[in-house]
């Protein structure tokens, strides 16, 4: 074979010296390519690294933390709930369909690989301008991908969002995450145990699928698209299915020692991961591997990232029973390989050694490549758009015109078109589904609990400032799961941003990451997992920093979960909350003024957490009817959504003239519905603590809203809600950018 | 102007799993057909459409494939047949 | 009485239905793999929705073809007792004509999940007693490929023996041919539908209207 | 025994309404080729099996289009080619 520079898959002069040097010879090709892998950003964290340990990690419920396949949080009912979020940007950029199907498949087998069942998934997605057929193709292809992989699993897509920013054109987000249920006594964590213990793989046959996938994953997208044609990868829900009731299955024959799904890096990185926390080292004797494709190579089998494969650990003895479960549902499982006392990843094929390196250079010796400081990156070319090319001018000047253009906004419209295609309600868990409430509600069988979860992020809020928009971000989504009266437990952060090596992508980094903690802190809930995806960017545009923030929480009693729609006329509607709110970042700011603006102040995140625990005692106390986080558009599009929801009206007699009222945003605002039998003993609990609480009408059995005056029929709302997205795909020309 | 009737296919790429081919042939073996050695599955697309000649309308149909019928990333395609309407 | 839930690769919505059987109806249920080839002791049969094989081909399409259907090709003949088939179920059960008719691509050409209202369309079924003949309801769809077709004589015979039990009203979301939502066969022992009664078994859920249409079907078990 | 490769188209019946069709004609109108007239999806299925000759194989792949590969309520099928490997 020529020499072949190791340079040419991804690593770094200086790793490249620090691994020759630390090695004492020539790594052979085998060898590289694994380096490769293992110290990729994907699977290092090496610049995401030193930030992410400022996050807060640890809190009472905690059963796992960050550094395993996903967090774990107790329930205290004897179950724990497992969850985590995971991106797939790149590979939905050139290949919507399947790049968003195989990331489904793998945050569900990052779940499994707890010994939990996958109850739900979410997504949020980020995309360019939607009048673009680009931005339409890949709408439309990730969105069937998300639905073909959830839905062939029998796993329910409950909630998510859709936002579009023009800097999202080239590089689309698609960030998904997984929640799963496991009994405290069942979880399983992704360790290799005593040497002597086997490794067996499990699942799919392993082709040659997505070589070099993690590394693709680590470097801009730029240049023709010709190039990256080796590394999309097909996934199989149908496989994914059938490993999820066979490795469950596998689970309960005692002897199963730890498990890890094969994700980026496939072999070359899973099984020393899992030997890393148990201290031991691997042999594996490729050769073992069942094939899809016969004659691959070592490499090739090393570095394979086919879908649907996982390594279990084994004490030795219980291995055929594994087989054999693995077996009746139709995969594949064999005996790869065995964990050693020596701390070497030990690669053989057959007799032949074809890899052998020690384990803490292999998992660690990437920190040791000194990183320049922050001030020494470059300061990079590519830049981000402030302003909106489709702003609309001149503003409706009515409250009723202006409320009927605010909600065809693609960022406020209903998302209708998106989630019917997702199969919501399998499992039978799904009290509020999406587009019916802030969160989505997972009934927890035999209890009156459920699981309420959400996933938020506000590209606008962190181009004003990332730390401050990180911080409302993660507030917002508090406030999501408190509308439904789940206190809320814990949290999984997918951080989208730019290439780190440019100086003002690193520093947004590293302030999302501040505000991420400041508010975490506040709230009192721990970080437990989370994906960091850099170089989201193109030759002349980079993303914003788009933190997107995945929250769980729990639900005591779902007799008293708030409605999502006003309940009943004649009581009263209140705002819980500030009166004060940002129209700088607000959605109202960008679509008529078509820029972003400045926050007046910092928000008071503890003020935030003492309304919000008001309200959730209020909710315990049986007195709110309905309840809905105001966000985006404001207390105006809060209201409208709570009405067309369901199939009453709002009279509100006099507004306010001030629109930084109703259309500022800040997080820590909810709409409020009480009776008035109950109003006197809310007003005055709501004065005790401090919460501002200001009325705002009343609701009518008349299905329209009257506002100063003005009224709009709910069918008038509604087809303006849902007009926008069925719109993208009718007729209407793009320009084929 | 005439009309054209033509016929694309379109197969996944050699190298990459094609699941369904794999479902498919499993079922074939499990029924009884166990001569079969490999399925791969594919999208058949006839097309009428309207063109000058011969050589717009494989033009056109070209254009259509690496526009929108194919993704160049996963797919190959072939025109199987293009034929004026009598 | 026992019920079985049949399970086959690629099921998903076996949980569902043996917790609206178990936990909704209060009937004893077991899951029953595949495999089996025998299922004389029980009274009732669901195959449940799902992706079974993928739904790789056709849906339906490979898990028809398996030994299963054999026997329950055999249990319907010898009138054992009832087959329900759910979704991807009622699509196995056309695709191995046991039900006439087929289903094909939703007209929308997109996967749909949804409440949907219905119409009983004959309350005198086994499967619909529990409601009052022209009732209206709603149970959830999930599904791309619900749309009902058959051709005119097939048709002509399920108007005439009043196959046709469920249908769509007023939105027809598939384009089902004439409405339908869902069939039983000429003796009334077999019942595919591609709504999902299973999915509305709690309160919780959105509603418990599905449980009636199992309840039926037990009552008739119980009592003839 | 020799290896045949197989090629087997397989359409809905042109009475069939095809929405796959349906939406494929309108986005490709909608991106400017406005020549195109109608469209109709269909399977492509490519088969490598084992047979001791042509006709052999024919009628091997008939059985599997009738026991498997189509639904005769809704499908017509043909099949493409049949050849022998070099
Ligand atoms: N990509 C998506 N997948 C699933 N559900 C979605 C998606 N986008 C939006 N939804 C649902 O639509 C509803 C409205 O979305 P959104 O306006 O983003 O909610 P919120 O106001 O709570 O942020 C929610 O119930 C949400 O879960
Ligand atoms: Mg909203």
């Amino acid at each position: 074979m020529a020499k072949q520079n190791p340079e040419t898959l991804g690593l770094m002069p200086p790793e490249i010296q620090v691994i020759r040097q630390r090695m004492g010879r020539e790594p052979n090709w085998v060898e590289w390519g694994i380096f490769s892998l293992n110290w990729s950003e994907h699977c290092s964290y090496k610049t995401s690294k030193p930030f992410l340990k400022m996050l807060p990690r640890t809190g009472p419920g905690v059963v796992v933390g960050p550094g395993q396949n996903a967090g774990v949080i107790d329930l205290g009912n004897g179950w724990a709930v497992a969850f985590k979020v995971e991106s797939h940007n790149h590979p939905s950029a050139i290949e919507p369909f399947h790049g968003a199907a195989t990331g489904v498949g793998g945050i569900i087998r990052d779940i499994l690989s707890m010994g939990a069942r996958p109850i739900a998934l979410l997504d949020s997605l980020r995309f360019g301008d939607p009048y673009t057929w680009r931005t339409r193709w890949l709408l439309s292809g990730v969105v069937s991908g998300i639905g073909f992989y959830g839905n062939s699993i029998g796993v329910p897509t409950v909630g998510g969002e859709v936002r579009f920013g023009p800097d999202y054109q080239e590089n689309p987000l698609v960030n998904a995450m997984c929640i799963g249920l496991v009994r405290l006594e069942g979880l399983k964590q992704a360790v290799t145990g005593k040497p002597g213990n086997l490794l067996i793989l499990a699942g799919a046959p392993t082709g040659k699928d997505g070589i070099h996938g993690a590394t693709f994953a680590s470097i801009d997208l730029i240049g023709p698209e010709e190039e990256k044609r080796p590394n999309v990868q097909i996934g199989d829900p149908f496989y994914g299915k059938l490993l999820i009731e066979a490795t469950l299955e596998a689970l309960e024959i005692p002897g199963i020692v730890g498990l890890q799904d094969l994700g980026a890096g496939g072999l070359s990185t899973a099984p020393p991961e899992m030997a890393r926390r148990s201290g031991t080292g691997i042999e594996l004797d490729l050769s073992q591997v069942p094939l899809r494709t016969p004659q691959m190579t070592p490499y090739e089998i090393v570095l394979s990232e086919s879908q649907e494969r996982m390594v279990l650990a084994v004490q030795p003895g219980v291995e055929e029973q594994v087989l054999a479960v693995y077996r009746k549902w139709g995969l594949e499982a064999q005996v790869i390989g065995r964990v050693i006392e020596d701390p070497v990843y030990r690669v053989r094929f057959g007799k032949e050694v074809v890899a052998d390196l020690p384990m803490d250079l292999l998992l660690d010796g990437v920190d040791e490549v000194p990183q320049g400081p922050i001030g020494s990156l470059s300061t990079g070319s590519a830049t981000s758009t402030h302003t909106n090319p489709h702003r609309i001018t001149p503003q409706p000047s009515t409250w009723a015109d202006l409320l009927l253009d605010l909600l065809q906004d693609p960022d406020i419209a209903s998302k209708r078109w998106v989630y019917e295609q997702y199969d919501w309600s399998v499992q039978t868990r799904s009290v509020v589904g999406p587009g019916k409430g802030d969160g989505a509600v997972l009934w927890l069988k035999g209890t009156k609990q459920a699981v309420v979860a959400t996933m938020d992020g506000n590209w606008r809020w962190t181009s004003v400032s990332p730390y401050e928009g990180a911080v409302r971000i993660v507030l917002e989504a508090a406030c999501n799961l408190v509308a439904h009266g789940a206190k809320p437990l814990g949290i999984t952060d997918c951080l989208n941003f730019a290439n780190p090596q440019e100086a003002p992508t690193l520093q947004e980094f590293e302030q999302v990451i501040q505000g991420l903690r400041d508010a975490a802190l506040a709230l009192g809930i721990p970080v437990v997992s989370g994906n960091v995806s850099f170089y989201n960017q193109s030759e002349t545009r980079r993303i914003p920093p788009t933190p997107v923030v995945g929250m769980v929480g729990l639900l005591e009693d779902l007799e008293r979960m708030p409605q999502a729609n006003f309940a009943q006329p004649g009581n009263r509607v209140y705002l819980w909350g500030s009166p004060q709110a940002d129209l700088g970042g607000s959605v109202y700011q960008w679509r008529y003024q078509g820029t972003l603006g400045e926050f007046r102040k910092p928000i008071t995140k503890e003020e935030v957490v003492r309304i919000l625990h008001a309200l959730l005692e209020a909710i315990h106390r049986g007195w709110i009817r309905s309840a809905h986080d105001v966000s985006e558009g404001g207390i105006l599009v809060a209201i409208a959504e709570m009405a067309i929801q369901g199939s009453y009206g709002l009279e509100i007699p006099a507004m306010d003239p001030d629109p930084a009222f109703w259309l500022g945003e800040a997080p820590g605002r909810w709409i409020v519905e009480i009776s008035p039998r109950d109003a006197h003993l809310v007003e005055d609990f709501a004065r005790q603590r401090g919460v501002p609480l200001r009325f705002l009408g009343t609701v009518q059995a008349d299905p329209h809203l009257s506002l100063s005056g003005q009224t709009i029929s709910l069918d008038r709302l509604r087809d303006a809600y849902e007009r926008t997205f069925p719109g993208f795909f009718e007729g209407r020309d793009a320009s084929t950018q | 102007m005439p009309v054209y009737h033509a016929e694309l296919l379109v197969y996944l790429r050699p190298d990459l799993l094609d699941p369904q081919g794999r479902a498919v042939k499993h079922a074939l073996n499990t029924l009884g057909f166990h001569e079969v050695e490999d399925v791969r599955m594919g999208k058949a697309i006839r097309i009428r459409l309207q063109a000058e000649n011969d050589s717009q309308a494989r033009d056109r149909l070209k254009e259509m494939a690496e526009k929108l019928l194919t993704n160049p990333v996963i797919e190959d395609y072939r025109i199987l047949s293009l034929e004026q309407e009598p | 009485m026992k019920a079985a839930v049949v399970v086959f690769p690629g099921t998903t919505c076996d949980f569902d239905a043996y917790d609206a059987l178990k936990e909704g109806v209060g009937v004893d249920t077991e899951y029953v793999f595949y495999q089996t080839r025998d299922l004389s002791k029980y009274s009732l049969v669901v195959l449940p929705g799902g992706f079974t094989y993928g739904d790789y081909l056709r849906s339906g399409a490979i898990a028809s073809r398996t030994p299963i259907l054999d026997a329950v090709r055999d249990y319907v003949e010898k009138e054992w007792g009832f087959v329900v088939g759910i979704c991807n179920g009622f699509q196995i059960l056309t695709e191995s004509r046991i039900l006439p008719g087929a289903l094909t691509r939703n007209h929308t050409n997109a996967f749909i999940c949804k409440p949907v209202g219905l119409r009983i369309a004959n309350a005198e079924t086994p499967f619909t007693e529990e409601f009052e003949p022209g009732e209206r309801l709603s149970l959830p769809i999930a599904h791309a490929d619900g749309r009902y077709v058959a051709d005119p004589a097939t048709l002509q015979r399920l108007h005439k023996n009043r196959q046709i039990f469920l249908v769509y009203d007023p939105e027809n979301p598939n384009g089902s041919v004439d409405n339908i939502a869902g069939i039983t066969n000429e003796k009334q022992n077999v019942f595919g539908l591609m709504p999902h009664p299973e999915r509305f078994w709690h309160p919780w859920l959105g509603s418990d209207v599905g449980i009636r249409f199992f309840r039926s079907l037990v009552r008739r078990v119980r009592h003839g």
